[in-house]
């Protein structure tokens, strides 16, 4: 199976602010944030449709996201997972000692999982960390 | 007939619209429908009212089930998990009034807490540029009724603020900008193509992680300096339009937000951006403003620095306040194992810190004090709703340009379910009656 | 020169505040007055003799009082802060803030040290003989005065933020660096023996910064000026000068603008 | 309540005429009672010590938005300076901007009562109510700023005294605002474009509008409604070489205007921190700045209804602040140091920059100099109040540092001789090296007490022991016969107060901070004629040009305002 390496960015969209003030423990939420919006390249270079399932890695975790086509792109060789638990599951801790992380610029891969399933908010988190 | 609300304040992002209106029922009850708003911002007073609320504290039990206790019984857990730690942390404190942050404050006084806001993982980069090279700034009227340029630099308001450009920066008629948008030069840089980039007179899609070599670029065009070829993707020749267009404004502001605050080098994107504010008021009026995203993680600022004299991470566990993100900032404490309990409000860290400090938030003793079932509350041993501050229970906020508004309170929480700033007071009791008896 | 000795004996559970190992603080006391000296955990306070077996004692001043730590102090915070003369040898990893705000004497780390070393500082040496965090001889936050005087040498790599808002002194790196080196620099000279990764001198109004080995991203605001042949801290070589940053304001010296000079080592 | 005798101390009271007399002051239910008049008081053994009401300080800036900026953006003023609590204190820190607590423990200790806070933001109005809250022991008001705000700038520029008198009756009320400041008038407005004021006739961009018709229109308005202070000043052109000129324009504009009040106020207008505006030269230079102090408190001494205050520049590193932007903005440039500015909409702005007065520069000694010379010039010490502008020239913990130079001329030559660098320039080129006069005790409880008071339309209350006044008294550790060897015990006993009584509650004791006290805020409610072309107005102008609703300004409630004392004031007639 074809992996890409892109950059991973994350940030708000107003699907994520309605979604989380709906219940982050809602499908709705798993729906707005657990994704990853592509360009049609790249989408082409993973050898899949739009709206299948993907691995993504970095070298501080992994998660499991539905691929989408980019709705505010095109942004070449940059991937965009909304602010949530699941971009965080991603980024780079480092602060650089200012407290901050770093939650944009992790380069990440990107591998094709399509019979694995995006967990919501609650089990992802549950199952990371307890 | 149903019951308005009017001048009802936003709870949800920085930009505090205070001009919502609230339809009630009848026995003012239930809220009916929301005027004004963004779809963020209805949803949430919409789903303040969900009929699966909890109501009631919970408590982790060992197989991992919730059992259901009293206020009393939580405020109690809380206090002694305070008292008990050695350096406890108190994080979160943005989607709450000023006062419960001041009922906070004190409990962290008395614990010897440190006490963090979500400016850590929002705009912590800011305060620290802020307190590097300053910051001029202005109210957002004053950027309604004056600016002409107006920059919009890693951030995306479309989304994130719904409502900014509309209130105050691209849209409204100004005193002196009575053409609205046709008034202003609207600037995006941003990687991705959004959807305020899409409204932008120019978009400038530099490279990811590259905002301060840009920044610095536009500086050397400010001063008429030399330009390589290209400086992040973008080309000189680009760069000193954008510096003539800003130099030639009559008042040119730059609203920026997590774009640069998140990327290498977070406080010197800012500081630099700063900079070129500074350095443009040599040649036209101009100023910065970040885009805050809690609706009060601004007050919680202003709260902790009249009180202790810093913004955000502070470290009051020596009985005095010390400051110095790196060291007493919530993610650093957490991934470096300086901490042995956590207690959360008014945030949501489970869902937007890195994992790997989720997963410390889960491994200690932790309090949850949130309306809402979280990813914070789901890794915590006790998770206590309380009522939504801006909807059921009222209190002042600060909104993105430090304006302090009153939210109001719309309708009743459900009968019993304390506030913020009752359950904090019932552990700031609990915390000084275990203290005099020690 | 008298001699006092300490040597772990427990791995704090959380992390240990110890501002009071110094030569300053410890001249004038014998090694029971020493292990009494106060260090926190948390809100808790300690003793320096729960956590260190201690020996010897300090000298009639700081200046004749040199401090040993035998063993890993990566969970002690501010070891020789704001020390003034004397000697202090960790032999081991430290952590955050060794030799903040010193202003005399001379610290040697035989190990890693973490953030925040010789914030501050305005004189004395700090010898780090492993690797080095961010912030490395910068300025406390919001204050303009980083380093002012003294020197800090690295052996190993540095951090992030060496030397920002430094005004004076010497910091010579003998590997790798991370970005932001010498922002805000308005004296003193960084020098950087391996590679830098990005924004090297950003923001530079006066000062001096020599790189032997690459700078990934160049800041726009550095024009190239000649080419000369140098002796860097006993290194001789040719190096290109580059001046900035052009977009910073600059003083002026008898008409001359002064700029950051920024060495690049062929 | 505890009744209190206070005895054997050497009492000062100008308002009574008691010059250091061995009086007892009785405090009964929170009032100063004839000493006859209480029953089992506990008593203060006030011997060897001085007796005074507590102080009044009328221009300070410790609460609102820009002082906390001033504190948040200073992380370096507070290294290694913050103390933890102990008793009833809680923790304290800062230096130049000190936090809340320390702010209410500092006055206590300096023998304090009630403070005013010299500028507030209308917009902001609910921030400074907010610190105002937290800041325990002193009565506190706040002087909202009015002086580029565009209803004003619309009213006085057609000369609209009745309208600019209900509109200031209005904000008052919104902002639970004690009295009219006027900071850089027109000036601060121009900055909205990046522009200044310069001199009082210099015009208003797009208002076309000049300061001199502000001062005169703010001065006419706040008579014509009465308010228990008069229109309180900061010119235009502050801490320019040569301004002095500018400073007596702006002064002369009262000639002629005489005080209507029902609250005992002489004067109609006060010039706030009057050494930064006293300056002669055409630039900084030690050949061309001068002082011209004597000139401006010389006109000053002609008339009889103008008051001022110092502002003695304390040679510390500080943090300067004021809703003068484009001053800000100036010396953003002259020290290359961190800028913050606020532009306020339809209303005022403000700067921030940390300052750094160096003795070992001539230009900050002649500024030191400058200050003191104000204070010394003054032939009716009860129109002259000593403050820092803390903490624009020097932090408000300096007072009692600039007590002891007023009152000590060894003080002074010692400052001049040995620890500024060109002590002798400053000689030739400010009055200080002439002036002898040594401030008395008597004289400094004018400067600080009864004279602020009286001002602040608060004698009925403040400023002196007369029986009925409030029961503010301070004592402290200084005899007046045997303490006069050493300036230095001047500088201490002011600084430590031994006891402080605030509305009949022991807040000092023994020097040590005991009470929390019953703090109030004080606001002025101006009751005016229905004025419907200003209601009209205000309307208007928070539907199109303010960014929150005219009903969500108002501020209101026990949140902000827990414990108001309001003084009303009839206009009606």
């Amino acid at each position: 199976m074809a992996a890409i390496q892109i950059n991973l960015i994350s940030g708000r969209t107003i699907q994520q602010g309605v979604a989380m003030e709906s219940g982050k423990e809602k499908p709705a939420y798993r729906d707005a944030c657990g994704i990853l919006e592509l360009d049609d390249a790249e989408f082409k270079r993973l050898g899949i449709f739009k709206n299948t399932n993907v691995r993504v890695s970095s070298e501080f975790g992994t998660v499991v996201v539905k691929a989408i086509g980019a709705t505010q792109g095109p942004h070449p060789g940059l991937g965009w997972i909304p602010m949530g638990p699941w971009a965080n599951a991603l980024v780079d801790p480092n602060t650089y000692s200012t407290g901050m992380p770093t939650f944009k610029g992790t380069p990440v891969t990107v591998d094709v999982a399509e019979n694995e399933t995006v967990l919501d908010a609650i089990a992802l988190i549950t199952e990371e960390c307890l | 007939m149903a019951k308005i609300v009017t001048d009802v304040v936003c709870p949800f992002c920085g930009t505090l619209c205070d001009d919502l209106e609230v339809a009630l029922s009848d026995d003012g009850k239930e809220i009916l429908e929301v005027y004004n708003a963004c779809a963020i911002g209805a949803t949430k007073f919409l789903h303040s009212q969900a009929s699966d609320r909890l109501t009631r504290p919970q408590k982790k039990q060992e197989d991992g089930s919730w059992k259901e206790v009293t206020y009393d019984e939580a405020a109690d857990y809380t206090a002694k998990m305070l008292v008990d730690a050695k350096k406890p942390l108190m994080y979160g404190w943005s989607s709450t009034s000023c006062s419960a942050q001041g009922v906070g404050a004190e409990i962290g006084e008395e614990v010897g807490a440190c006490m963090d806001n979500t400016a850590t993982v929002c705009h912590g980069s800011t305060l620290i540029a802020v307190q590097d090279v300053g910051v001029p700034s202005a109210t957002l009227g004053e950027i309604a009724n004056r600016a002409d340029r107006v920059v919009f630099w890693g951030c995306n308001p479309a989304h994130a603020h719904p409502r900014h450009m509309s209130r105050y920066s691209i849209f409204p008629r100004g005193f002196f900008t009575g053409k609205g948008s046709k008034s202003r030069q609207m600037i995006v840089v941003d990687p991705r193509n959004t959807d305020t980039a899409k409204m932008a007179d120019v978009h400038l899609q530099l490279e990811q992680g590259h905002d301060y070599e840009l920044l610095s670029a536009i500086r050397v065009a400010i001063r008429g300096e030399k330009l390589p070829d290209v400086v992040a993707g973008i080309s000189k020749e680009q760069i000193y339009e954008v510096a003539d267009t800003l130099k030639s404004g009559r008042f040119a502001v730059i609203f920026f937000g997590m774009g640069v605050t998140h990327s290498l080098g977070k406080n010197h994107n800012i500081d630099i951006a700063i900079s070129v504010t500074r350095d443009l008021n040599d040649y036209t009026k101009a100023a910065i403003v970040p885009m805050r995203g809690h609706y009060n993680v601004t007050g919680s600022g202003q709260v902790w620095g009249w009180q202790f004299g810093f913004p955000f991470c502070l470290d009051l566990t020596r009985g005095f306040a010390r400051y110095n993100p790196g060291d007493s900032s919530s993610n650093d404490l957490l991934v470096r194992d300086e901490l042995d309990a956590v207690f959360v409000l008014g945030s949501d860290p489970g869902a937007h810190f890195p994992v790997r400090s989720v997963k410390k938030i889960a491994q200690l003793p932790s309090v949850c004090i949130d309306p809402h079932i979280t990813p914070t509350s789901a890794v915590s041993k006790m998770h206590v709703p309380v009522a939504f501050v801006g909807v059921e229970v009222g209190g002042c906020a600060y909104r993105m340009d430090n304006v302090p508004i009153e939210t109001k309170k719309v309708v009743e929480p459900p009968e019993g379910m304390l506030t913020d700033e009752e359950f904090l007071q019932l552990v700031l009791n609990r915390v000084r009656e275990l203290k005099g008896a020690a | 020169m008298a001699k006092v000795i300490l040597t772990p004996n427990q791995t704090p559970t959380l992390f240990l505040e110890a501002e009071n190992i110094t030569p300053d603080v410890f001249a004038g006391k014998d090694a029971a007055e020493i292990a009494a000296l106060h260090g926190f955990v948390g809100k808790t306070t300690v003793t320096l003799g729960d956590y260190f077996t201690i020996e010897g004692a300090g000298g009639q001043t700081a200046a004749d009082t040199t401090v040993v730590i035998n063993g890993d102090v990566s969970r002690v915070k501010y070891i020789g802060m704001k020390m003034s003369a004397g000697e202090l040898i960790v032999n081991g990893n430290a952590d955050m803030y060794v030799g903040g705000w010193m202003t005399g004497g001379k610290i040697t780390v035989n190990g890693d040290i973490e953030a925040f070393a010789g914030l501050g500082m305005t004189g004395g040496e700090l010898i780090v003989n492993g690797n080095a965090g961010n912030y490395l001889g910068a300025a406390y936050r919001g204050d303009w005065r980083g380093m002012q005087g003294g020197e800090i040498r690295v052996s190993g790599n540095a951090g992030s933020d060496v030397g920002t808002f430094m005004r004076g002194g010497t910091i010579v790196v003998g590997g790798n660096i991370d970005v932001h080196v010498g922002t805000h620099m308005e004296g003193g000279t960084i020098i950087v023996k391996g590679d830098a990764k990005t924004r090297v001198g950003g923001q530079m109004v006066k000062g001096t910064i020599y790189v032997y080995g690459d700078i990934d991203v160049m800041m726009p605001g550095f024009q190239y000026r000649n080419d000369s042949d140098l002796e860097v801290d006993g290194d001789k070589g040719r190096f290109a000068l580059y001046e900035g940053d052009m977009g910073e304001r600059h003083p002026k010296k008898k008409g001359e603008v002064i700029y950051g000079q920024l060495y690049m080592k062929y | 309540m505890t009744d209190y005798l206070i005895k054997n101390g050497f009492v000062f009271d100008p308002v009574q005429g008691i010059n250091g007399d061995k009086v007892d002051v009785a405090i009964k239910d929170g009032k100063i009672v004839d000493a006859g008049d209480v029953t089992n008081p506990t008593i203060i053994d006030a011997t060897g010590m001085t007796v005074m009401a507590a102080a009044v300080d009328i221009h300070a800036h410790v609460a609102g938005p820009k002082v906390n900026m001033g504190r948040n953006f200073r992380p370096e003023d507070k290294l290694f300076n913050c103390t933890a609590g102990s008793g009833m204190k809680r923790m304290e820190g800062g230096f130049s901007v000190p936090t809340v607590l320390r702010t209410a423990y500092l006055y206590a200790r300096m023998g304090f009562g009630f403070s005013m806070e010299a500028a507030m933001p209308p917009l902001y109005a609910r921030h400074t109510h907010e610190e105002i809250r937290d800041t325990p022991i002193i009565d506190q008001g706040a002087l909202p700023v009015f002086g580029n705000n565009w209803f004003v700038l619309e009213y006085l520029k057609e000369n609209e005294i009745e309208n600019t008198a209900a509109y200031i009756a209005w904000l008052l009320n919104q902002t639970k605002g004690f009295g009219v400041k006027c900071v850089n008038p027109g000036g601060t407005e121009s900055w909205g474009w990046g522009l200044n004021c310069e001199t009082v006739d210099d015009v208003v961009p797009y208002f076309d509008v000049t300061p001199r018709q502000i001062v005169s229109g703010l001065i006419e308005a706040n008579e014509y409604l009465g308010l228990p202070h008069c229109m309180h000043v900061h010119g235009n052109s502050l801490g320019e070489p040569g301004n002095y000129g500018i400073t007596l324009d702006t002064l002369k504009i009262a000639e002629g205007v005489k005080p209507q009040n029902d609250f005992g106020r002489e004067v109609v207008l006060h010039n706030t921190h009057l050494q930064f505006h006293c300056y002669g030269g055409e630039s900084y230079a030690s050949k061309s700045f001068e002082s011209k102090s004597k000139e401006v408190v010389n006109y000053i001494n002609s008339v009889d209804n103008i008051s001022y205050d110092l502002g003695v520049v304390t040679l510390d590193e500080t943090t300067t602040m004021t809703a003068d932007g484009p001053f800000e903005h100036h010396l953003s440039h002259m020290n290359n140091l961190k800028w913050a500015n606020t532009d306020v909409e339809l209303e005022t702005g403000s700067g921030i920059v940390p300052f750094i007065y160096n003795p070992k520069t001539f230009i900050a000694g002649a500024q030191w100099a400058i200050g003191l010379e104000c204070g010394l010039f003054i032939k009716d010490p009860m129109r002259a109040y000593i403050t820092t502008d803390a903490p624009n020239a020097g932090p408000l913990c300096r007072y009692p540092r600039v007590y002891k130079w007023l009152m000590s001329a060894k003080a002074r030559d010692d400052m001049l001789d040995n620890t500024l660098k060109y002590g002798d320039k400053i000689r030739e080129r400010c009055y200080i090296g002439e002036l002898d006069r040594e401030i008395s005790l008597y004289e400094l409880a004018m400067m600080t007490r009864a004279g602020p008071a009286k001002t602040l339309g608060l004698s009925h209350m403040f400023g002196s022991l007369k029986p009925g006044l409030e029961g503010d008294v301070a004592v402290y550790p200084y005899n007046p016969e045997t303490d006069t060897d050493d300036p230095e015990k001047i500088e201490y006993a002011f600084g430590n107060a031994a006891y402080l009584i605030k509305g009949g509650k022991l807040i000092v004791k023994e020097g040590e901070i005991v009470d929390m006290g019953n703090k109030r805020t004080f606001w002025v409610n101006a009751k005016v004629n229905e004025n419907p072309m200003v209601e009209r107005d205000i309307s208007e102008k928070f539907r199109r040009y303010y960014t929150v609703t005219q009903n969500n300004y108002t501020v209101e409630g026990p949140h902000f305002v827990p414990n108001p004392y309001v003084i009303e004031v009839d206009a009606t007639k």
